[in-house]
């Protein structure tokens, strides 16, 4: 631990790591059971009360650490014995079944690379607002599972079944609505991600999983599926997880993420040199692949093709890259994305103008825009609802 | 990523039958048609003792203000958006019994009998002037209260393609 | 901490995680600004005093928790300030140059999903032999950094260079030749593995990744590449990294991983169950994409096509799967790989038949055995090079 | 995965012009042709002394047996594989010195002078019976030295395709 002057952290105390002058000099740490995380690296979720944001500035490529992936609880984490995990599956099926752990890993499986995101991801109204700050409840995980059809077979739905209710095992009894042709097509019951366990913030031991889905229709902590002919209208479908549109209207069981992107470099709170400047981030659609991401970097009046990083996956974020010659003028920089279905990422103004401004945050996509100032500050430009 | 379903066996075997035994407790879920909705029945009266006990430390006196949002509809100060509550904003009534009982009170979810979330229930509509003070509310007259939001809600109605909605 | 007696574990102490008889009547633990893993899961490496194995039997997918990537180092990790950190590219070079952390950050970046595997990754001789034991130095991860060619353009490679040596900056110095036309090909200066920063075990804060390449040739700790017309003979490409191959010679600078799969379940230690299995295993190839991987149920003499998992990726892990319904007879299974150059995994004896018996154990890659026993046992087959 | 190469500067201009004074103290290596190799010289008879001191623990006396393995050839216990030693394995006594300046002793790497390296080298190509007990090794003799196992090396032969090699 030490005191150090800095420009930004006047007489911070920090924790500065103990390293050797010369590492080539001295024997290294022997190989261990558990790596390790650089100390000098200090990555850190945002954390509140009820959501904890991921540092998308701080990542690279596209897999978000499992210690970053982004959190959303209604009620905490709850701390879930293995052993006695059940998944119960009853209502309008055949046979009602209890599935223990065991059980649910002893079915086919399957992976796959997929973001996760929070409807209510976007925040606005300050200039030094980070990306995390703005858009960090999204993060990207290979999840394994076995796919809930399987299940659905397994325990006879019947055809009478349209929706089914999915029941979290947390202190909030999560409980989302959820038409049965999404089990049918790729829900994920999962148990696994980025090759180890789910974490418990993300659900363990076992998550459902709905791909390109607004993220907490994904319920955690999986305790029971009922089989039903209705939506259930729970508090999270109706007081929450809702949004006005125009002519005083309401719009629900929203699920499909609309196709977003967001430059993570540069941003605030970097500051950039002149000269050439790969600008990077990230796009991703819940309705399929990403088709191209578009970049302008004279404030919109002209885009250009950014590089996207292969493989493309659908439902996935996407590693975007522009090189970029900054040459110390004031100017504005975005990304926009469009999907696979043609959809493309609108603007702040447009997604009002769609929907009313009695609109709120849920679902809300609309192109970040930075300002990069003559001394190379790059702030975000705030929006406002009204 | 999609397994080849043509090769999958018709069952596994995996699992055990759910009884009755197993279900009933966990199935406490309640729709707007009432199923789900248990015996027994309250009062806005019996409530308002309840709340002011177990409720109105985090939603305030009376169900306004309070360090974890009102439940109350009350008219916006100047210049600011009318808050979402149940009086303005929920569709339907019976989704009040059904979290409250699975969720409230936040630090001790799943402690309170199905009368007292019968009584709070019915005392919450009552502050939301949409129940008589005088009601009792039960499996048989809760599903019956029209909220006044419920028109107000429709169903996702984006598609894929390039609008913007 | 409790005393627990079973019959694998008599009278070990061992810590039981504390939890709520019932979670949902009690909050959870409040968002954080870094995951945590369920203190029920007990991954951990096999560790060594100079090398330490992925649990992959464990494991589900294809990205290998960071903590939990396989580890050889030739006198442990150092520690390294990423603030003082150097990469000196020198020797027939236009100009000489020496590059900061920050300084490859600001090239044109790529990231890739690759494996990563120790050429010496094999072991037998027992029957009670896990995949981590007998197969456990092959990791993935998602590698992020500089694609050395921009690297080689910007100091200006000299076209004489036909070599270059890559050093480590840990307290062997390690050093490697490599093909210069590897760098201008795929080699990746990288500086980022799924998502964050190297972990210090892979190379913090920089190293050379050779895609498809035996692990040693991807120097971690990178501190200096100096572009030569010669190989250098260093101690690890000629006393080591070499193997024996028939008419008593000896084999260098074989770089390329050949095809290698193995299935990961069912293995030991598990005991199996009559009924439906899901076999399943990971299959790559340094050579390219895995084409197929075929399994055998019934000790070699008939094979059928396993299910491979999307995206097949280039030099990259491929999780693999096939249904397999035991009846309870004493049998062996196994997996073989075949790669697009239609290079198809060999039998430990094709291998030895090819070689010669006094090879040893570098880019040794044969089919894995499992035998299966009447009560369920999952056993290796060991085999002997004499 | 692989970048548009075409939309590339000639160069981004980032890092900095390494000077001879910063090249010069990592610059270690040595080839089989002598290059690296520096100024200063060794014998056998000075080696010996120094690798008692400063090896033997790990690698025997006299560079046989020891924890960390032999250094000299020795005759096997009959059916055990000959030790792949400097002796019969190593193609250039340049990566003797190479290897020893960089890497030995394993706990204190890097505190070996010039000529404490020519003569350890000098002493291990000596117990290998590969050079001369007067021999006096430095820049002009060590790259001579032809290592019996050198005309065993055969660069790859695998061929991408279904070959088993
Ligand atoms: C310790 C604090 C606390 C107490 C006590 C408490 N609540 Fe809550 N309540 C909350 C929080 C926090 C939320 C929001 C939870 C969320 O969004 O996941 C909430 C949400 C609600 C909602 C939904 C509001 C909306 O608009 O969606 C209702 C209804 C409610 N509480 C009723 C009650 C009742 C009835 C009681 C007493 C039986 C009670 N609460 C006691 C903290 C509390
Ligand atoms: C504290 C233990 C230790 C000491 C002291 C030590 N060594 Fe080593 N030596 C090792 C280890 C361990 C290895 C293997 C390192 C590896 O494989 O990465 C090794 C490897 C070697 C090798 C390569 C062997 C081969 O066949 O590839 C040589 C040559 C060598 N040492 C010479 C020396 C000399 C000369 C000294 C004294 C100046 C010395 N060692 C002192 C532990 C030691
Ligand atoms: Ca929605
Ligand atoms: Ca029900
Ligand atoms: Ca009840
Ligand atoms: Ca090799
Ligand atoms: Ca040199
Ligand atoms: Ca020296
Ligand atoms: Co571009
Ligand atoms: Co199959």
């Amino acid at each position: 631990v030490a005191v150090v002057q800095t420009s930004f952290a006047k007489g911070l105390q920090i924790s500065i790591p103990q390293v050797p002058d010369d590492p080539t000099k001295q024997m290294g740490v022997p190989p261990g059971k558990v790596g390790t995380r650089s100390a000098f690296e200090k990555l850190a979720k945002n954390a509140s009360d009820i959501s904890s944001r991921s540092p998308l500035q701080d990542l690279y490529g596209t897999i978000t650490p499992s210690d970053l992936h982004f959190e959303r609880h209604h009620n905490g984490v709850p701390a879930i014995d293995p052993a006695k995990y059940e998944l119960l599956i009853h209502g309008q099926v055949e046979r009602p079944t209890v599935f223990t752990l065991a059980d649910l890993k002893r079915f086919p499986s399957v992976s796959r690379i997929a973001f996760l995101e929070c409807s209510g991801n976007f925040r606005t109204g300050k200039e030094t607002m980070s990306p995390q700050e703005i858009c960090g409840l999204t993060s990207q995980s290979e999840w394994t599972g076995v796919l809930l059809s399987t299940l659905f077979r397994e325990v006879g739905v019947k055809p009478s079944s349209s929706w089914f209710l999915a029941e979290g095992g947390d202190a909030a009894l999560m409980t989302r609505s959820i038409p049965t042709s999404k089990g049918w097509n790729d829900a994920i019951i999962a148990y696994a991600q980025n090759g180890e366990a789910l974490r418990p913030e993300q659900g363990y031991p076992v998550r459902l999983f709905l791909p390109g889905w607004e993220g907490n229709t994904s319920v955690k902590w999986l305790r029971r599926l009922e089989l039903g002919d209705a939506p259930w209208q729970t508090r999270e479908e109706t007081s929450k997880y809702s949004e006005g549109i125009k002519g005083g209207k309401i719009r629900q069981f929203s699920f499909d993420i609309d196709a977003r992107s967001i430059i993570t470099f540069p941003a605030y709170p970097v500051q950039i040199q002149k000269g050439w400047i790969e600008i990077r981030g990230l796009a991703w659609s819940g309705r399929g692949k990403v088709s191209r991401v578009e970049v302008s970097t004279d404030a919109g009046k002209t885009w250009k093709l950014a590089e996207l990083q292969e493989p493309i996956l659908d439902k996935a974020h996407v590693r975007f890259r522009h090189l970029w010659q900054w040459n110390g003028s004031e100017t504005e920089i975005m990304s926009r994305v469009t999907d696979e279905t043609g959809y493309v990422q609108p603007t702040f103004a447009q997604l009002i103008d769609a929907r009313g401004a009695d609109t709120g945050g849920y679902h809300f996509n609309p192109i970040t825009v930075w300002q990069i100032k003559p001394d190379g500050r790059v702030l975000n430009r705030p929006e406002n609802f009204r | 990523g999609v397994l080849n379903t043509d090769s999958l066996p018709t069952r596994f075997g995996y699992g055990k039958p759910a009884s009755a035994v197993q279900i009933t407790p966990l199935d406490i879920d309640v729709r707007p048609d009432g199923q789900g909705l248990p015996a027994g029945s309250g009062t806005a009266t019996t409530g308002a003792v309840i709340f002011a006990a177990k409720c109105a430390a985090c939603h305030g006196a009376g169900g306004v203000g309070g360090p974890n949002g009102s439940l109350v509809t009350t008219t916006p100060a100047p210049g600011k958006r009318t808050e979402k509550v149940i009086g303005n904003y929920w569709p339907y009534a019976t989704t009040v019994f059904d979290y409250i009982q699975r969720a409230m009170p936040f630090s001790q979810p799943g402690s309170l009998t199905n009368e007292e979330v019968y009584s709070l229930t019915a005392y919450l509509l009552t502050a939301n002037k949409l129940l008589d003070e005088k009601a009792v509310l039960n499996a048989q007259t809760l599903p019956k209260i029209v909220m006044p939001a419920q028109k107000l809600f429709v169903p996702d109605d984006r598609k894929a393609g390039p609008e913007i909605h």
